[in-house]
């Protein structure tokens, strides 16, 4: 099974195309059957890999051809397969899956709907190639690749201006995370003289810390343009223009963790290189808060749902960035599940609604979505780490690894974190299902979405509530950290022994939190006290802050955008004056020596083989010359 | 006298081929030259028997009288003009490729006695095989390289002469 | 008594420059044309009766008369349909007086 | 001195061999026109239900004799504003080659004009010299009808010509020789050739009827819509050298038939008494001949657009399927030709079950554009 772990790919490669060449004309509506068919036999092959591997296969590579060989300098395209990238196949492929047959209800009645399976076959194949890469230049064909699709997709209503000037934003952050990736890559090759991941790991002695600094710093920058933490997060919110199920399928649960992934793929540099590590967890811990206070007054409940995946992310790079990288990886399968739950979960209330997305036109929905409701319900839950949902057990290990790690601040961040998001779920699940319906023109319409969008909102569903305990228990020492063990290994990080007591208190604690954040929601939402509104006067310039999201966009149109506007005029004029008017100066020469010979040019072809035969007859004469001996003397 | 025969066939094939050439050129009918270049080229397939390459013989008169001939008499024919006296009939040029052509095809000519039969060549059987071995075994790719040519030309006469709207 | 490869050169030599001269004074594009397939026939025979006289080892020669049978069919083609659409634009196959691309 | 046969001077005895064999093969031309156009009456005759030439000697016999006489007989006119050396030259260019095609048929065991070792490309290379005669005929004679009528045989005959030659070189892979000797021997017995290559068979006598300008392929003489085609302007002695060529060509086309696919002279006795492989070789020949005299009272003629689409969509493709299929097989199967044999005689099954079936669906969908355009 391993041997062939290229067909993972390879079925949505082929659904592209097919899709791609024959689905405007011919498949119609067998696109999105075709599409889901191919990642389904995908996330069969990933299950078969993952069981393989759990049967002992912990490292393989396969070899599919030589992709570039220059001199000593040889990339295969060779996929390695290991418990981290199995894992992550087996997660990809399976919300993959449940996410292309729920797109086949939610996309119905849209007029791109080939034109959409199509870009999500692709992103798929990209993601896979993304996951499986044995080096840092395959890896980054599938980055480039899914940023592409991310484009594509988030512009995918290109018709309304709002989705392709998010399309743009988004893809010019994953260019300056990019730029940073590539100089990762480039030093990586300079320093090691391979980018293969394996030859890279096993020399990590021979660079000196600057380097190692330098490479880290670097590709922990590209993380965060892919993974949408500070400084480049903002596209992520915008990216809530394209269809939900691309929000729940790049933007939450696969694409968006391909930062985390190369981060807990580089482990060994990073642990290696000491203060990236740290800059990793400080930026998460700052972004998982930063992201978590912004989404307590949004009322997009997608923009609800993108701060909170931002917030989510920052969780797990303050895992790797505590030495954590299990939970990290723990973490970001249970999210995945939970939260494309939840933002198919919201795709269904739109759907429902015929489009609105405004969580103070709705209210009361509970009655009208009942599967919906319950399965959004599970993963808020999940969500806000309650008990024995699988966002529970990972978060918890996160909040753990923190303490035991020995950064109580970054804990306490977390805990704050934990319990703002508990709050601003509650807000979310309760603006949204409970109270009495806001607008009545949109309550008496709404409906409950086809079977073919809840079963999987139900699988998912099931996903959200036994995976963490199925994997995650006993805290510290479940399935999960067995499987992943040789990820943990690495020289630097210290696999924590903690006590089952301190486990306990930690729990109890994160717990606390999250039960706190919920009360505080109900007390606020239910009962209105204090009032939500008199709590947004109360709080003025703060509210105001929040509300505009830290004016964190303007700030980068003022400072960056005009700086670089004024830099462009520059370069600009330069090319206009000296690169452009040398250029014109030797065309000018070229013209005027041109027209001066132009008089050559009769037009009567008669003339111009009467000189070749000149031509001839000149060859000639100097052959016989040469012939005679004129010439030699 | 059996060893006259060919030297008396060259001498007649070459009389024909040099004055029929010149007629091409110097015929003041359009369909004239077209005839006498068919006249030349048979000509010169007797060239070909003589010098034993029989197979090149029948497939210079394949293509050159069978298709090339038919093909510039279609163009001929697709060409017409109205008569036109006899000052137009050259280019203004003549006097000089006179003066230059005639020069040098005296030298050449006479550079081309210099070169001799080789002396092991003796009675070479026919050439079919010889050449079907080199067209499909030593010259296999540039044979086909020479048909992807040919359908070249073919589709990009056919562009050229099409009519856009029919 | 064979005749002599010399001879066959000289006769090739003499059609060729019977030719160019074609290509040369010609005013007429068909003319011009078959001038030119003139010259190629010279290039055969010249080819064959080296091929045929000259080398003692095999007898490739032959093979380019074979690839000029097919440079000269395209040749011919191509040059007529390029003759054809000049004469469609204006009524005349006359070189001298299609001289448009002139500098 | 050497001796040639019977105790000539070989310098005397070879240009007085050419002169006997012209001699003969003349007659033979001549004598054999004139039994072809007897037969082709009488036959079109009882056909369609008539009686043909009756009255003239005892079943008609002379009565194309009577004819030949009166052609000969006619005033030689020419009209005024014809080519005249053209015009005079055309019925010669298409009668020659024809004339010279009969060298290399093998009539009987030894009995043949000269034994070439590219016979066969010799006799496709002269048929396709017919075209020059036909083109400059039908521009000679100034005069519309012959010049379309001249233009349509000669892209008629560029056309057939290819399938023409992509069937004979099928044969020549399977017997290895270009020799019409050596391919007349190489089919003994019941080892004929047309037991192996059914199809290339019928794709080149299909291609042969056009070659010959006969029905159902008699556009450039096609009477209902261009008088007579490039014959129009002709008249007496000329005319009927037309109509010898085609005669001619019609036995050549036959005897290649005969040579590459039914053994030629192969028949009974002719190991006891080689000449009677003459009279097997003519009896064979002519049997084709009546084919052709068949089809040509059965069948109505073609439009240009389906001569044409008939040669280029359906004949090219199958012959150089066919083609490609034979030389494959044979470099597979060096040493048999059954499979050869096998894939020709399935290729020919589908040929002739598909083509009706083809035909229909591409008319009914022509309908249906037509239907749509108006």
């Amino acid at each position: 099974m391993i041997q062939n772990v290229w067909l993972i790919p390879a079925f949505p490669l082929a659904a592209f195309l097919i899709d791609g060449l024959f689905g405007r004309r011919w498949l119609h509506k067998w696109t999105g059957v075709i599409a889901s068919a191919a990642v389904g036999l995908s996330a069969l092959i990933a299950i078969g890999v993952f069981l393989e591997v759990l049967g002992g296969q912990t490292r393989t590579t396969v070899t599919l051809y030589e992709w570039i060989g220059v001199g000593d300098f040889h990339i295969n395209v060779a996929a390695l397969v290991d418990p981290l990238s199995s894992v992550m196949l087996l997660v990809v492929t399976v919300v993959s899956f449940l996410i292309f047959v729920y797109s086949n209800g939610y996309m119905e009645h849209d007029h791109g709907f080939h034109r959409f399976f199509t870009w999500l076959s692709l992103f798929v194949f990209a993601m896979l190639i993304l996951v499986m890469a044995d080096n840092y230049l395959l890896m980054f064909v599938g980055w480039e690749g899914v940023g592409l699709c991310s484009y594509l997709l988030i512009g995918f209503w290109f018709e309304r201006p709002e989705p392709y000037v998010a399309a743009k934003k988004a893809f010019v952050m994953n260019r300056i995370g990019d730029w940073g990736y590539t100089i990762g890559m480039i030093t990586t090759f300079l320093v090691f003289g391979s980018v293969q991941f394996t030859d890279v790991f096993e020399h990590v002695g021979i660079a000196t810390q600057a380097n190692l600094t330098l490479i880290c710093i670097a590709f922990f920058f590209g993380a965060t343009g892919k993974s949408a933490q500070l400084p480049l997060y903002s596209w992520l919110p915008d990216a809530m223009e394209g269809p939900t199920p691309v929000s729940a399928l790049i933007h939450a649960a696969t694409m968006v963790t391909a930062g985390v992934y190369l981060v807990a793929r580089s482990m060994p540099l990073f642990a290696a290189a000491g203060p990236s590590l740290a800059v990793v967890g400080v930026v998460g811990a700052v972004t998982a808060i930063f992201a978590a206070t912004i989404a307590l007054v949004q009322f997009d409940i997608k923009r609800v749902m993108a701060y909170s995946t931002v917030s989510q992310l920052g969780y797990m790079f303050l895992a790797l960035g505590v030495g954590a990288p299990v939970a990290a990886i723990f973490h970001l399968a249970t999210h995945a599940f939970f939260k494309a739950l939840l933002f198919l979960g919201s795709g269904s209330v739109i759907h429902g609604l015929g489009g609105e997305q405004d969580m103070r036109k709705m209210g009361g929905l509970r009655r009208k979505l009942p599967v919906t409701y319950w399965t959004m319900l599970l993963a808020g839950g999940a969500l806000a780490a309650l008990p024995p949902l699988a966002g529970f057990w990972s978060k918890d290990e996160i909040v753990a690894a923190a303490f035991l790690g020995g950064y109580p601040v970054l804990w306490a961040v977390a805990i704050l974190t934990a319990v703002l998001t508990a709050f601003y779920v509650t807000r979310a699940m309760w603006l949204t299902f409970h109270g009495e319906p806001r607008d009545h023109h949109l309550y008496e319409h709404a409906h409950e979405s086809p079977a073919v969008m809840t079963l999987p909102l139900v699988a998912l569903a099931a996903g959200t509530v036994v995976l963490g305990i199925a994997i995650g228990f006993p805290p510290e020492t479940g399935f999960i950290h067995r499987f992943l063990g040789p990820v943990a290994q690495v020289e630097g990080i210290a696999e924590h022994a903690p006590e089952a007591a301190t486990i306990l208190v930690l729990a109890a604690i994160s717990v606390a939190a999250g039960v706190l954040g919920i009360l505080a929601g109900l007390s606020m939402y239910v009962r209105h006290r204090p009032d939500p509104a008199a709590v947004s006067r109360a709080a003025g310039p703060f509210y105001r802050l929040l509300v505009n999201k830290y004016f964190v966009d303007e700030l980068y149109d003022r400072r960056i955008v005009d700086a670089l506007h004024a830099a462009f005029g520059a370069m600009w004029a330069f090319d206009v004056h000296v690169i452009d008017g040398l250029a014109n100066r030797l065309g000018w020469l070229a013209a005027a020596g041109g027209s001066s010979l132009r008089r050559a040019q009769t037009g009567i072809v008669g003339n111009y083989a009467l000189t070749i035969v000149a031509g001839l007859l000149l060859v000639l004469v100097v052959y016989g010359g040469y012939a005679a001996g004129f010439f030699t003397r | 006298m059996l060893d006259l025969i060919e030297p008396a066939l060259f001498a007649v094939l070459t009389i024909a081929i040099v004055a029929a050439g010149a007629g091409v050129v110097l015929a003041n009918r359009i369909t004239t030259s077209a005839l006498l270049m068919a006249f030349t080229f048979l000509n010169i397939a007797g060239m070909f028997v003589l010098l034993g390459a029989e197979t090149v013989a029948m497939f210079q008169v394949l293509i050159y009288v069978g298709a090339i001939t038919v093909l510039i008499l279609y163009g001929v024919m697709f060409t017409p003009q109205s008569p036109r006296p006899y000052g137009l009939f050259f280019q203004t040029q003549k006097y000089w490729a006179a003066l230059l052509v005639v020069p040098i095809a005296i030298i050449v000519a006479l550079i081309a006695f210099s070169f001799r039969d080789s002396a092991t060549v003796g009675a070479k059987g026919g050439d079919l095989l010889p050449l079907a071995t080199s067209v499909f075994r030593d010259f296999a790719f540039p044979f086909e390289v020479a048909s992807v040519l040919l359908l070249a030309a073919m589709v990009g006469a056919i562009v050229l002469v099409k009519r856009d709207e029919d | 008594m064979a005749v002599p490869l010399g001879a066959f050169i000289a006769v090739s030599a003499v059609l060729f420059f019977i030719g160019t001269a074609g290509v040369l004074v010609r005013r007429n594009a068909v003319v011009i044309l078959m001038s030119v397939e003139l010259m190629l026939n010279a290039t055969n025979l010249a080819l064959v009766a080296f091929s045929r006289r000259y080398s003692s080892i095999d007898e490739r020669g032959s093979v380019f008369v074979v690839f000029i049978f097919v440079v000269a069919a395209a040749e011919v083609a191509v040059g007529l349909a390029i003759v054809l659409s000049a004469y469609r634009n204006k009524p005349t196959v006359d070189v001298d007086e299609i001289r448009q691309l002139k500098g | 001195m050497p001796l040639g046969p019977f105790g000539i001077d070989p310098v005397i005895w070879a240009p007085l061999r050419l002169v006997i064999a012209v001699l003969l093969v003349v007659g033979l031309v001549f004598n054999g026109a004139l039994a072809q156009i007897y037969l082709e009456r009488k036959i079109q005759a009882i056909i369609q239900d008539r009686l043909g030439p009756l009255h003239t000697g005892p079943w008609g016999l002379l009565q194309t004799f009577a004819d030949a006489i009166k052609l000969l007989g006619k005033e030689d006119i020419r009209a005024r504003l014809t080519d005249k050396w053209f015009f005079l030259a055309a019925p010669s260019i298409v009668f020659s080659p024809m004339l010279a095609s009969y060298v290399v048929i093998p009539f009987a065991p030894g009995i043949v004009g000269a034994d070439l070792n590219v016979g066969l490309l010799y006799m496709t290379t002269l048929g396709s010299m017919t075209v020059l005669g036909i083109v400059i005929a039908g521009w000679a004679s100034n005069n519309k009808y012959s010049l379309i009528g001249g233009l349509r045989s000669a892209g008629q005959l560029i056309s057939y010509e290819v399938p023409q030659i992509l069937s004979l070189v099928t044969v020549v892979l399977v017997v290895g020789t270009l020799s019409m000797v050596g391919i007349a021997e190489s089919q003994p017995g019941w080892q004929l050739n047309v037991l192996v290559l059914p199809l290339a068979f019928v794709t080149y006598f299909i291609a042969g009827l056009a070659e010959t300008n006969r029905a159902p392929f008699d556009l450039p003489e096609a009477e209902s819509e261009l008088v007579a085609g490039f014959l129009t302007e002709y008249s007496g002695m000329r005319w009927a050298i037309f109509f010898l060529a085609e005669y001619g060509e019609v036995t050549v086309v036959s005897s290649i038939v005969t040579t590459l696919w039914f053994g030629a002279w192969h028949g009974p006795f002719v190991e006891v008494f080689p000449l009677i492989g003459v009279l097997w070789f003519t009896l064979k020949t002519y049997l084709f001949v009546l084919v052709f005299m068949w089809i040509r009272a059965t069948l109505p003629r073609l439009r240009i657009d389906q001569l044409m689409s008939l040669c280029w969509k359906v004949l090219i493709p199958l012959t150089l399927t066919n083609l490609v299929i034979t030389a494959t097989l044979l470099l597979v199967f060096p040493s048999t030709v059954v499979p050869v044999a096998i894939a020709n005689w399935l290729l020919l099954a589908a040929f002739v079950v598909l083509l009706p079936y083809v035909q229909r669906r591409r008319l009914v969908a022509l309908r249906e554009r037509l239907r749509t355009a108006a």
